[in-house]
């Protein structure tokens, strides 16, 4: 159904745990944290969190429930539990909460040490020397050691080794050319030190490497287990789990196929005092009506984001009951031109187009989730420049650059070629095409037709240029800019525009090698303010999650990256 | 004497049942009728008389044999050829609710007739024709625009009989015409049709399986076991003198409307059932009912003789 | 008799491999990729994948490897759900499907028969009529609505049943077996409504009656039986049909079972997986029609199983 | 023996007029015969009434009213059926009007209906002919096809179809291709049925006696009485192809917006069913009415035109 | 020799489009006990109407019992419940219908369709049934029976399926026997079979029997005494040598003249009854035969004739035989 929501959102959660947050913050409980947070102090735009845990710290002994299970709704079957093969958002929410990398993300956003008890960084940023907790185990008694990490990123890298996220690894020395076969994997900047050092040599100073490390194709796998049973370690055939052998706070009890997926605690987990939940079931329910039923009636203890949507129809009226949970996600929806036909190859007539939408009206009486209106391409987590590039709903702006351009092109109105809006085929899309079909039929007066395209045959029209206004979303990877502006940095991959502008890609080479912070978002700044002057793609909004959860279910922080930490959850009574 | 109108020879016709068996509907049979001759066909349902009458008109393709009609064999003809030859042969149909189509009316049933063979020049003609031919059989002319469920069954035969009068043709099979009829009304049509053979000159197949009318209509009579014709003569020499044991069976189990005549009438009832078309017996077909069956009839097969003169019967005991 | 099924089983395997071959040529011929996605991957790494799942090769060798692996029975691994081999997928799904299914067709040839025995039995008549309703209105209503509008009473509203789910309780399995069974209850009980209005109105009914049987008796032991005969005929493609799965009951219950494979496959390209659930369903279906072919010639004393021919007179 | 009332001319010879056989009853045609039956049926004419109200309704029903049916105003999006409001129907998510949209989807879900059952009509009629008029080795052939193409799941074909078809056709065009794929089989299967037991029937039989040609047999002879089957089949087409395209609208490739059949506005209003019931029952309501009117119809000329049911 | 059964004044009507076919008008005979009695006439006449009025097996709707009583055994069939009905139905009164291929149960083995009157009636045991089934086929003249009786009815012929519906007519020895035309649908050869049969068994049980059909011969063979049926009215009455020695009503000679027999001479044509019976959508007020008479009288225009009896067992309804009417001819 709402296959292009869920695409998106798969994305949204593709990104790793953040449980620092919650052991931060009940400080005053038995968690020795030795955490050694080297990272800078960014303020992120979370302020409208409604997670309430802070408030509930206090009782949590005296009310835990007697019955610690979570369930759950996965929304559809996780394709994979192997971290390396994962591409997808239900399969990455399984798998980062049974196994664990060298960080994880709290739930602002900010890697936290995890399995690296200690990270050392060159001062050229370049080299990252990771110490290996002592005392963490894999779940059939081994310990876990600096070669697992380095087995388990060495086979995603493995030429004849199919990982579709392999380029996430790309930042690491040597990398794309061991994928490509061109060069020895002897050669890739990995070297196991000891066994619980290891040391791993960049490309170019990559300011989120610490993020990315928290990221599932990061995750370690157990050598002996992957390596002995091949690629079926994490298939359970004939519901058999015996080689899925793990290292996180929760360790898989049984995976029926399409149905469940029941965790259990993992009792040799190092931190294992903090976990509370005993058991998690995941259900595989693909109807988001449905899911909302179960919630509704106690089936569930949770309903809608990371994992599935709450159906928008019922959005306000469960913000009005006060119980739907809303933050904003790493993620943006937008509508991208194609700049290589006309009209669209004129910016004025691109800028005309985006700058008629309404956007608040689309938000506030459409996609309704309390999303913020997109002024520019980068998220509230990452904002560069506070309000925006241009003005939301701007018809007067729009209609004297509409003129400048159909001048420009020295046509008149009625000579302008006819235009196709395409979306692929879904309830929410459909009716924000309509809407701002809508919107330029009335400023403009032009006349857009709609379009909308089987999700795979979209797919494959876009990357080939074969649309003039088309729908899509990107959810960030990581909380840093370059996750949106590295789209266009040029031609081909995710670049469906068309648009290739020299001064923008300058722009982002030098962010990437330059190491200071302060340096490196001017940069990105001058970059997302060209991407606006010349508007190759009209931004609408920065996407929410929104949620729902049983009263009884505490410590639940969900990260704007979209990743629920299972650790930190437990359930009181009521 | 002058040639027959009619030359059956040989005629086979075998329905493929599939499984690589073959229902032997017509085998091997031969006869002729003579211009302004009736001949008749008596035997029992699933004999293959009405086979032969369908095959005549060759509205089944026949596996073999040839029908020489006017000096033709008719299926020699091409298609073309063969439309023409139709107006010469037609056919009367055996279930007068069957053999006119319940979608159109008797004005169409029998104008479809003129139509095809273009024998019309307008609407007016056509119809004045139709009407015509319904008062020639008796009917009311202005029941033209009626459909045919409208009428009894004596009524609608009378339709059909009109339709096949209607392309003025010189042979008619008449296919059971009275069978499906009560008897007060059977009698009606009998009469109808010899009327219109002298009126005519036609020539007719009269099939049937009851004797007695066959006997009043015939010149000469064929009789028909399993798809052979086991005896035929002319129909006086035929009831005076039986030849067959089937025929004299046939006979015998006719029921006399007179009481005196059955209280002492000596039958001959046969036992068992017509043996199937697809497997026929050995020798003498009829030999499984026949009360004077012996070994010989069981391994020789009895051929088509002239017992008499004129008189040919096809069993190994006739005399 | 052997023969029979002999040409039959014959008659399958051609049918299959016209299926199979219209199948895979048509799925390669749609836009779209398996290895497409909303990001796309690089060069190289498309490549590698390529080579993985034997992309890469002429579609000519692809057709003969498949061809080969539907013989051996080994579809190989899906490409979407890369923990299971298609047959892992079928062997999974199926039995759930087939259970619901089962369950659904109890239940339709259960309530299909006794309203549509009703109503025949008082043709045109008030009991007709509500049969008649009851039953056209099984197959008014979209399955969607109906599912979500059983979930939204019966689960919701009363309480009574749980929303969705598998594998707990029998209860998971009652609101999604009436939404499967509403259609083909419906299909049931009017063929049965007209094959024994016709039955009724046969001679041997009357030879029933004029033996001194009672209504009752007449009713269920003479017509019934000849009434229902028709509807095993429709019963091949149901029972396929309804084993292998309904993807709008499976997708609204969350049902584990085979029914969904078939539109998620297509929607993701798994090619494997398109095949291995097309040649399944196909072969059930073949199978069944066989089956339920043979079944009539047992049940029904005047087929016997082989050709009919035509009579001459 | 009583005594004997009677006077003498009472007895002497009757002078009749020469009338040739009359027929007293009024008339009756084939069809009108079935009419008739057909208006015993209290449940088909009230199937067929709601068939004409509603065709009737999806004609003229836009006029009442000021809204347009694509015209969104997110203003009064959701709103409830109200006389005073002018949106009896209430509004949609966009703030559409529900009653004209309504009618329109109406149209559209009538329009594919009939569309798939005239093209399963036409190629059913053509290729059941064929085959029942072909050798038995042609038939055979025919008829294993149509088995064949029939064992293929036909959610494959049809979803195949549909994004194969992609955007070359309108949306609507190429559901009623999608639906057509294998629709026509029962209808060709139906025909062919028909003409074979029709061929040896003694009118037709009558007619080859004539020289009536192939054509002339099929169209004069052989449909005409197949078109009783023929006709019921048509009318449960049209309620099964609407029901598909409903199907298809909840897998998300149904008809494409702005044009909307009930089966997508009913799909959209699904999961608002709690909260905006409306927006689900009034498309929900005009499909099952459609599937019921149809469906008892159906039902009704299937009795109606059976001429086993005659008595 | 009593009287059996006894119709009186029976009335069958059917509704139809704009009004009803009055399909019995007045129908009266009687049955005795231990005789054959035929009921002749052209189809629609009537007969067949009357014989499963006897039995109840008429459908009402469409049809409708307007009047008139059916004495069997001193007791009003007409009177009596569905259910006391079922106690008389293959118990005291069996029927055998005129299509043999479609009156058997296709699905049902005939043992088991022989046998279930004699449970149902009975109250014999399975094995029982079995024996007495077996029995009953012996007596019908059926080779193999016991193999027979697993058998299903289409691997009988049409001659051997009547035998069988002979069998489960009687096979629980009913006092009347309805057989609605049993030998029209069969060949000759086989129609003197199941005659044979049918006499065989009547002298050997006893039993009455109402022969229906159209056939005169199958009459003039089987039959005690004979009913002659036109247009929903019995026309004459006799015994057979006198319906067929001397008949008196019109129709009845038309009938036996229409009928061809072997001796009859080629040359001289038939003798027709012309035109047709007519729709009792709208029977003539008259004499219903009337328009087809030659020797039709004004009076038979409009008022139907009297019961003129010729003799203790015969009588006919036709004005010619009043004695003003002879009177009138003779001058």
């Amino acid at each position: 159904m709402k296959k292009g929501i869920r695409k998106t959102s798969l994305l949204l959660l593709v990104f790793v745990l953040a449980f620092g947050t919650f052991l931060a913050a009940c400080g005053g409980d038995e968690e020795e944290n030795e955490t050694t947070n080297e990272q800078t102090e960014t303020e992120n735009g979370t302020e409208e969190t409604n997670n309430d845990e802070t408030t509930d710290e206090g009782n949590m002994d005296s009310d835990l429930a007697e019955d610690q299970t979570l369930r759950l709704n996965l929304g559809e079957e996780p394709p994979t539990l192997d971290p390396a093969l994962a591409t997808d958002n239900s399969s990455g929410s399984v798998i980062s909460n049974v196994l664990e990398g060298l960080t994880v993300l709290d739930k602002d956003g900010e890697p936290q040490n995890a399995m690296a008890s200690d990270i050392q960084i060159s001062d050229d940023k370049k080299t990252y020397t990771f110490t290996i907790r002592e005392g963490a185990t894999w779940t059939n008694g081994d310990p876990v050691t600096a070669n697992d990490f380095a087995y388990a990123w060495k086979r995603v890298l493995d030429p004849s080794f199919p990982s579709d996220y392999a380029s996430q690894l790309y930042p690491i020395l040597n990398a794309q050319a061991v994928k490509a076969g061109e060069m020895s994997i002897d050669e890739l900047g990995i070297t196991v030190i000891d066994e619980s050092t290891l040391e791993v040599k960049l490309e170019n100073p990559t300011a989120y490497f610490l993020e990315l490390t928290a990221f599932y194709t990061f995750l370690p796998v157990n050598e002996k287990a992957v390596s002995e049973n091949g690629d079926v370690w994490a298939n359970w055939t004939d519901d058999e789990g015996q080689f899925y052998v793990t290292n996180g706070p929760f360790k898989v009890a049984s995976w029926d196929h399409q149905n469940k997926i029941i965790l259990e605690k993992n009792d040799t987990y190092w931190d294992a005092d903090s976990v509370k939940l005993q058991t998690v079931e995941m259900l595989m329910i693909a109807d988001e009506n449905t899911e909302l039923t179960m919630f509704e009636t106690g089936q569930l203890d949770w309903a809608g984001a990371p994992y599935s949507a709450i159906p928008t129809d019922v959005l306000p009226f469960k913000r009005d009951e006060g119980v739907l949970n809303t933050i904003p996600q790493v993620g943006i929806y937008w509508y991208k031109f194609n700049t290589s036909q006309p009209p669209f190859d004129n910016a004025k007539m691109r800028k005309a187009f985006a700058y008629t939408i309404n956007r608040q009206m689309i938000v506030d009486n459409v996609s309704q989730g309390l999303q913020t209106p997109a002024l520019g391409v980068l998220p509230e987590t990452m904002e560069l420049k506070a309000g925006g590039y241009f003005k939301d709903n701007d018809i007067e702006t729009a209609k004297t650059l509409f003129n400048e351009a159909l001048a420009e092109m020295n046509i008149t109105a009625d000579e302008l070629p006819p235009i196709t809006l395409s979306y692929n085929t879904s309830e929410g899309h459909k009716k924000i095409a309509e809407a701002i079909q809508d919107q330029w039929k009335q400023a403009l007066g032009v006349d857009v037709s709609l379009q909308n395209t089987e999700w795979k045959v979209y797919l494959e029209d876009i990357n080939n240029g074969n649309f003039q206004v088309a729908r899509l979303g990107w959810i960030g990877d990581f909380n840093d800019p370059v996750t949106f502006l590295d789209l266009y940095k040029e031609l081909g991959g995710n670049n469906d525009t068309r648009w290739y502008n020299e001064e923008y890609t300058t722009a982002l080479a030098n962010a990437a090698e330059e190491p200071d912070e302060a340096k490196r978002n001017e940069f990105l700044m001058q970059a997302e303010q060209i991407l606006m002057d010349e508007m190759p793609i009209a931004p609408i909004y920065f996407s929410t999650q929104n949620w729902l959860q049983q009263p009884t279910v505490k410590g639940a922080s969900l990260s704007a990256l979209g990743s629920l930490k299972l650790k930190n959850v437990y359930k009181v009574n009521e | 004497m002058s040639k027959p109108l009619v030359d059956v020879k040989n005629l086979k016709m075998h329905f493929d049942v599939g499984g690589g068996s073959y229902l032997k509907a017509v085998n091997d049979i031969s006869f002729h009728i003579n211009k302004g001759e009736t001949l008749g066909m008596v035997g029992e349902s699933g004999c293959g008389k009405s086979t032969v009458g369908r095959t005549m008109l060759r509205l089944y393709e026949p596996t073999s044999g040839e029908m020489i009609f006017d000096d033709t064999d008719i299926y020699s003809l091409s298609k073309k050829q063969m439309k023409d030859k139709r107006r010469d042969i037609q056919m009367i149909f055996q279930d007068p609710y069957a053999s006119l189509n319940p979608r159109m009316t008797v004005l169409d049933i029998i104008g479809e007739a003129l139509d095809i063979h273009n024998l019309a020049a307008n609407k007016k003609e056509r119809k004045a024709r139709v009407e015509e031919l319904l008062e020639l059989v008796g009917l009311n002319a202005e029941h033209a625009n009626r459909y045919a469920h409208e009428f009894s069954g004596g009524q609608r035969q009378r339709i059909g009989i009109a339709r096949a009068l209607a392309v003025k043709p010189k042979f008619i099979v008449c296919d059971e015409p009275i069978s499906a009829l009560d008897v007060s009304i059977q009698a009606q049509v009998v009469n109808l049709l010899k009327d219109l053979q002298r009126k005519f000159d036609l020539t007719y197949l009269f099939i049937a399986h009851d004797l007695a009318m066959v006997k009043l209509i015939s010149d000469r009579v064929a009789v028909m076991y399993l798809g052979e014709i086991v005896e035929i003569t002319t129909s006086d020499a035929l009831y005076a003198n039986p030849l067959h044991p089937y025929t004299k069976a046939l006979m015998s189990a006719i029921p006399i409307p007179d009481p005196d005549a059955e209280a002492d009438r000596d039958r001959i009832v046969l036992s068992g059932d017509l043996p199937s078309p697809i497997n026929p017996p050995s020798g003498c077909t009829f030999r499984t009912r026949c009360p004077m069956a012996t070994e010989k009839c069981a391994e020789e097969k009895p051929p088509l003789v002239e017992v008499k003169e004129g008189h040919w019967a096809s069993c190994h005991y006739a005399e | 008799m052997a023969k029979y099924i002999l040409q039959r089983v014959v008659m399958i395997f051609i049918s299959l491999f016209i299926i199979v071959s219209a199948t895979f040529f048509m799925m390669k011929a749609i836009p779209g990729d398996p290895l497409t996605s909303e990001r796309s991957v690089s060069e190289e790494i498309e490549q590698q994948l390529r080579a993985y799942y034997g992309l890469d090769e002429p579609l000519f060798i692809q057709y003969v490897k498949y061809l080969k692996s539907v013989a051996t029975w080994d579809f190989g691994p899906s490409m979407k759900y890369k923990a299971q081999t298609v047959n892992d997928i079928i062997n999974d799904g199926f039995p759930v499907s087939a259970l619901l299914g089962l369950e659904a067709l109890f239940l339709a040839i259960g309530m299909g028969i006794i309203l549509g025995v009703i109503a025949a039995m008082f043709h045109n008549k008030v009991p007709d009529y509500i049969s008649m309703i009851l039953a056209v209105i099984g197959m008014s209503v979209p399955n969607f609505l109906l599912a979500a509008l059983f979930q939204y009473y019966f689960s919701l509203k009363l309480g009574i049943l749980p929303t969705a789910g598998w594998g707990d309780s029998f209860e998971q399995t009652i609101l999604p077996a009436f939404a499967l069974a509403a259609l083909p209850t419906a299909v049931i009980a009017r063929l049965t409504r007209s094959n024994m209005l016709e039955v009724l109105q046969q001679d041997y009914m009357k030879t029933a009656k004029a033996k001194g049987l009672s209504r009752l008796v007449s009713t269920f032991k003479h017509a019934l039986r000849n009434a229902l005969l028709p509807v095993i005929t429709y019963l091949g493609p149901l029972i396929a049909g309804v084993v292998t799965g309904g993807f709008v009951v499976e997708k609204i219950f969350g049902i584990p079972g085979l029914g969904m494979q078939f539109v998620t496959s297509i929607n993701n390209r798994d090619y494997p997986l398109i095949m291995g659930t097309t040649v399944f369903y196909s072969i059930i279906l073949l199978v069944m029609v066989l089956i339920v072919d043979l079944l009539y010639g047992v049940i029904d004393p005047r087929i016997k199983v082989s050709g009919k021919g035509k009579g001459g007179e | 023996m009583q005594k004997n009332p009677h006077k003498a001319t009472d007895f002497q010879p009757l002078t009749k007029n020469k009338e040739l056989d009359v027929i007293s009853r009024p008339s009756v045609s084939f069809w009108k015969d079935a009419w008739r039956r057909l208006l015993k049926n209290k449940l088909a004419m009230a199937g067929l009434i709601i068939i004409a109200l509603l065709t009737f309704l999806a004609i003229f029903g836009p006029l009442y009213g000021s809204y347009d049916h694509r015209t969104t105003d997110l203003e009064n999006k959701n709103l409830a059926p109200s006389f005073e409001s002018q949106h009896l129907f209430g509004t949609d998510d966009l703030g559409r009007d529900m009653y004209q949209r309504i009618w329109y989807g109406m149209r559209i879900s009538l329009f594919i209906g009939l569309s798939a059952a005239l093209i399963d009509l036409t190629i059913g009629v053509i290729y059941g002919s064929i085959s029942a008029f072909s050798s038995r080795t042609t038939d055979n052939v025919m008829m294993r096809f149509a088995d064949i193409l029939s064992s293929i799941p036909y959610l494959l074909v049809v979803i195949l179809l549909m994004v194969v078809l992609g955007d070359s056709v309108n949306s609507i065009v190429r559901i009623i291709i999608a639906l057509s794929i294998t629709g026509w089989i029962p209808m060709a299967r139906i025909v062919r049925g028909q003409i074979l037991q029709l061929k040896e029937q003694e009118f037709v039989l009558a007619a080859r006696a004539l020289g009536a040609n192939t054509k002339r047999l099929i169209f004069k002879h052989l449909i005409p009485n197949a078109m009783g089957p023929i006709i019921v089949t048509i009318t449960l087409t049209i309620p099964s192809a609407i029901f598909a395209e409903a199907f298809l609208s909840f897998l998300g490739i149904g008809v494409e917006p702005p044009a909307a059949s009930l089966g997508s506005m009913a799909n959209d209003g699904l999961s608002a069913m709690r909260y905006f019931p409306w927006r689900m029952l009034f498309p929900a309501l005009f499909i099952s009415l459609i599937m019921f009117a149809c469906n008892v119809l159906g039902d009704g000329l299937r009795d109606a035109l059976d001429p086993k049911m005659r008595k | 020799m009593g009287k059996l059964l006894e119709v009186n004044d029976l009335e069958v009507s059917f509704k139809v489009h704009g009004g009803e076919v009055k399909a019995v008008r007045g129908v009266k005979f009687h049955v005795n006990k231990g005789e054959t009695i035929g009921i002749v006439g052209e189809s629609g006449c009537g007969k067949s109407v009357t014989a499963q009025t006897i039995m109840r097996l008429i459908p009402q709707p469409p049809a409708r019992i307007k009047n008139g009583s059916i004495m069997f055994n001193g007791e009003d069939l007409l009177k009596k419940t569905e259910r006391e009905m079922q106690k008389v139905r293959g118990k005291e009164i069996g029927m055998i219908f005129q299509d043999p291929m479609t009156s058997l149960n296709p699905t049902m083995t005939v043992g088991a369709q022989i046998m279930e009157p004699l449970i149902k009636h009975q109250n014999l045991s399975r094995k029982e049934a079995t024996k007495r089934a077996v029995e009953m086929l012996d007596l019908v003249g059926m080779p193999n029976p016991e193999k027979r009786i697993k058998q299903y009815p289409h691997q009988f012929s049409g001659g051997m399926r009547q035998r069988a519906m002979i069998a489960i007519a009687l096979a629980c020895d009913p006092s009347l026997l309805i057989a609605d035309e049993p030998t029209t649908a069969l060949d000759v050869t086989i129609q003197a079979q199941i005659l044979n049969v049918m006499k065989d068994l009547q002298k050997r049980l006893n039993t009455s029997i109402i022969m229906i059909t159209h056939d005169l011969g199958v009459v003039a063979e089987v039959c005690d005494r004979v009913v002659v049926m036109y247009a929903g009215k019995v026309v004459e009455e006799g015994t057979v040598q006198e319906i067929f020695k001397n008949p008196q009503h019109p129709y009845t000679k038309g009938l036996l003249k229409s009928v061809p027999s072997l001796d009859q001479d080629k040359d001289k044509p038939l003798v027709p009854i012309y035109g047709t019976p007519p729709d009792l959508f709208s029977p003539p007020p008259g004499c219903a035969f009337c328009d087809r008479c030659d020797y039709a009288m004004n009076i038979c225009n409009k008022q139907d004739a009297d019961k003129y009896h010729v003799s203790d067992t015969q009588y006919a309804r036709c004005w010619l035989l009043d004695p003003v009417a002879q009177e009138v001819r003779s001058k």
